[in-house]
């Protein structure tokens, strides 16, 4: 397929249609609504399917062939967070906390976008390395950490103690499901797994159009909110998922990644958290504006990654891996 | 029906506040409290149920000491970042040696 | 199979057998409940699941030979709330925002009334048309409109203005889902849906057990209602789906369409909307008793369609294309 | 503590008068609500969650005339022919002159 | 706007006893109750959502004798051996007459 | 497999993981939380899901062949519970509403439990005969019923008129499901039952494993209300299963059941009641403590019986048929 029909491929799948739902009916007002339990049911269960099926397969692969993966991972999440504050702060001349805060969400990692990239690989038929999931988990936490002490440093640090953020964020959700997934699937491994496969693999897909339905309504929700915002925030909403992305699928590249992976750490990288930096950048720095960043990541930046940044950074890699043709 | 005349103090703020003010309460001497989920708007926006939005209503019943020293500390921690509104009234409370 | 055989097929499958059993724990008074986010997933499910599987099947056919049976079905939608109205005040001397409230519910459609049909028509290996899906979206809403108009006439129109109510039907969730689901379908196509059909058709009438549960539950709950309910209502909802289900048919067979296709559009004509028509009818016609017809077609008419209409439906289809054997 | 002497507005309602009732709130002058999710029984009968079914729960802390101007407009306009349910008392809030 | 001056009471209760107050209130003179979900803390220990842990939130406007009968009836039968709090207050009720 | 491979084939299938997972989550004090509609939503499914596949092979069997086990396992349940009361009563001096309300929670029995114990079967090629899930209802009732009787008698019967009580039980909801469940299958039979296998045969394993999370966070939530409980009932919480299975695998060779079944019915001697028994406790025995038995139930004697119980009485029963090799 040439890079159009790969884009056309992505575009027509039923997860980028039900997004595209979603906005359409928040924007017609419509009272769909997706059930409060029902969206916290699906995020339980797609974050345990995405962890238990990376620790099925991590077994597979020896510890030295993830300890470079992982390095990348822990310093894309390091360097981009820092890299955004710095923007933030001198081209945007955005106050310190709110800074730190955009930082937090645009370093971190949005788990429904590694999935709808997953999706979109093997729609496209390209293998990726098994122990994906597990980079998921690793690049959640350490943007979120940096850009707290950078806030807090520039802001005299109001909020709750460092620790006790520290502890709510590897506490959260989304760490103990992934992590205690991927344990749970290496421990199992394949055999003890396949009984339940047919809940966590074979409705991982279907799950994910009512999981994307729900965030198109959200988005079409806050959509509303961006003229609130001024152009240089919405430039950023886009230009930091570009600029992570190529990091993101350089990096891959450097630590000998596959296209596939290429491709994934570079979407990673893009993805901006909506779950877990809300929720620590709300107790460590209550000064910064929980809006703006929550808006941008949902309204701009998810729907940018989901609809073109995959095929981009896919594109990208094969670009790296086979030089252009 | 013999009843004690008491403080009932209302909180509704954004639901990560939840268990920090149940906290706040209980050390500053309420014997008990009653929580519930809700939505609402005001002047930091709408806070729809969607990610992350939605609100706690909580509620106790303490001595009117207490109850100063509760919205005391509210007022003091949370009102100025938080989305937060509190206030207090009077009710005839069953029982109610039991909750000062 | 005999008529007998298919009636007895049609009361011993899972789905009507669970209705059963929801009336049976609502008549013994149990604690049994389906938690209400349980039931506004399953019906965001099935609707979705409905829009699709029609999307899905509906670029198989041409434009030219859906056109006459959609026609047909707008035709039926109003001709039978006209037909209601009209019996309703005259026969039964029922109030006129009653007459036009029982018009709206009794002339627009009822989603799973449909699913249950073609569950039933697949039991007994009776292909329909796979555009079926669009005509419960277009069967949805003119019934409602037009009883909206005759009863806010006779009424000298209080309530919302029409306008408002028009944009809260169509922007509705049943049509949002229904008619999303069908733009989904047809975008994608058969082999773009394929990785998320394990969601979406093999699990579509397990969950449809469970749904049935919850009809089951309210249908009993409601039942108690019915005897502070004049006979002469409660023969109207039965009269009603008959007279409907037979004009349905003969439609069907004037279009063209199929013995599976004749009575599905039987059932859907003989269907009472419990959804969409409820909400609309409240704010249009906020005089009228929300309560009788909600009960009607939840205790009365949904269970005739679900246990005897269907089969009796499919009989008369038969009969009407191979004359009485 | 300082707090301010307001009105709490309290309306039950069917749930489909929420947004309607909100909005109405807001153009009489609440500068905030919150709601929440009810059942209940009333002279319209049983409201429970099924299909339908449901009540709103809305609460308005406001100036003394946005109390009585929203329960006017309750009274006028939907309670001829909705489930509904309004009363008002006092509270003592923090930081009242927000809602003012 | 005119309105009545009534009684609201409002019981937090464990949820088991949900159905078995509101028939109480019922049969004491409530022409109505709302209920809402809660989860709580108090002497008899955290009630949160868990397995059968849930507590229900139960408010009536009522006059004033029959608050005093619900609430003599509320402490003889389910005081001494269930998680309950009982409260009542003034509310000015809109169309009041018809709730006595 | 040996004893220990079997052990160990048990400790680390996903559903046992899933139950550590939680009891993990709950101890870092994580903010993992699920739904509560979730919880309902899967207990509904997995109590209609035993039923219904218990009434599809029920018709396999002759009459003749259940009852004999059907009156083992209410004998069963009678005594379990008059022995324990008594136990309590003169061993641990427990008050007579205390010990009856204990009685009860124990003599009943759990339905996760019974799940747990078909899927290890499953796991080990074990077959057990098809009308077991039917022995679960019976077995359910008569513990509840006779403590209840003890309880009352000993106390001067304070509480709900035992009518009301009886009532209660036999119209709660997991006595519905269960005894629906199996009508439903019973009536549809193999070949109705198989469109809506996908959901309720298919998905039921991994439905455990998100059900089993929640009784882990749950467990480990409870867990830190042990330290308060005396020694004594400590011990009464892990002796209990082991007398209680005992006896049923005893009573299970006793009325020639297989070796899966023996198993079975020493598991579901061995399982603490959890929902019906402690509802039933509050509203008949009111004066008793209601967090004891229920912390003890889900935080002592469920974690024991899925990770050692199970395995446990298998090799147990797998002892009485061969003889010690
Ligand atoms: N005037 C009001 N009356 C009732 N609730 C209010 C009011 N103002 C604010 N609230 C509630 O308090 C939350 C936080 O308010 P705020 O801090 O003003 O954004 C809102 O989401 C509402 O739930
Ligand atoms: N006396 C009352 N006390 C508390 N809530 C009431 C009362 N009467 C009615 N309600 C609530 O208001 C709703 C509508 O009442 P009604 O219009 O009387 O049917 C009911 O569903 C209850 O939730
Ligand atoms: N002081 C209080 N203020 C508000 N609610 C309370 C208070 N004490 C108890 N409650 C509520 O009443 C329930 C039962 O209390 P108790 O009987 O003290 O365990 C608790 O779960 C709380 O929801
Ligand atoms: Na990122
Ligand atoms: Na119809
Ligand atoms: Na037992």
């Amino acid at each position: 397929m040439g890079p159009l029909e790969l884009l056309a491929a992505n575009l027509l799948s039923p997860i980028v249609l039900s997004f595209a739902l979603g906005v359409a009916a928040a924007w017609v007002r419509s009272d769909l609504k997706i059930p409060d339990d029902l969206y916290s049911a699906l995020s339980i269960y797609l974050l345990l399917a995405i962890g238990m099926k990376g620790g099925v397969e991590i077994s597979r692969f020896a510890p030295s062939q993830i300890v470079w993966p992982a390095i990348a991972t822990v310093a894309l999440g390091l360097g981009t967070a820092i890299l955004d504050f710095g923007f933030l702060r001198r081209a945007l001349r955005v106050s310190a906390v709110d800074a730190a805060a955009l930082a937090a969400h645009y370093g971190s990692v949005s788990a429904v976008t590694f999935i709808a990239c997953s999706q979109y690989l093997e729609a496209v038929t390209t293998p990726a390395e098994g122990f994906l999931p597990a980079l998921v988990a690793l690049l959640e936490v350490p943007a979120i950490l940096i850009a707290l002490v950078l806030g807090r440093s520039a802001s005299n640090g109001s909020g709750e103690p460092m620790g006790a953020v520290i502890r709510e964020v590897l506490a959260g959700r989304s760490i103990v499901l992934l992590v205690g997934g991927l344990v749970i699937g290496a421990l199992a491994g394949k055999e003890r797994f396949s009984p339940v496969a047919p809940l966590f693999v074979d409705l991982y897909r279907g799950a994910l159009v009512i999981f994307l339905l729900e965030m198109g309504l959200t988005a079409g929700r806050r959509a509303r909110e961006l003229r609130r915002i001024g152009v240089g925030l919405l430039v950023f909403a886009v230009a930091a998922p570009l600029v992570h992305g190529l990091l993101g699928v350089g990096a891959g590249r450097l630590v000998g990644l596959s296209v596939g992976g290429c491709t994934t750490l570079g979407v990673l990288a893009a993805s901006a958290s909506y779950i877990a930096a809300p929720a620590a950048v709300r107790l460590g720095l209550p000064a910064a504006n929980p809006g703006v960043p929550l808006t941008l990541a949902i309204a701009v930046t998810f729907p940018f990654n989901l609809a073109l940044g995959i095929p981009l950074f896919h594109r990208l890699a094969l670009w790296m891996a086979e030089g252009p043709r | 029906m013999k009843t004690t005349p008491l403080k009932l103090v209302t909180v509704v703020a954004e639901s990560v506040l939840g268990d920090r003010i149940c906290e706040e309460m209980r050390s500053l001497g309420a014997k008990g409290f009653t929580v519930s989920e809700a939505t609402g708007e005001g002047s930091r926006g709408l806070r729809t149920s969607e990610l992350g939005g939605k609100n706690v209503r909580i509620e106790a019943v303490v001595g009117p000491d207490a109850a100063d020293r509760i919205l005391e500390r509210l007022a003091e921690r949370y009102f100025p970042h938080y989305a937060i509104i509190a206030f207090v009234h009077d009710v005839h409370v069953v029982r109610g040696d039991k909750y000062v």
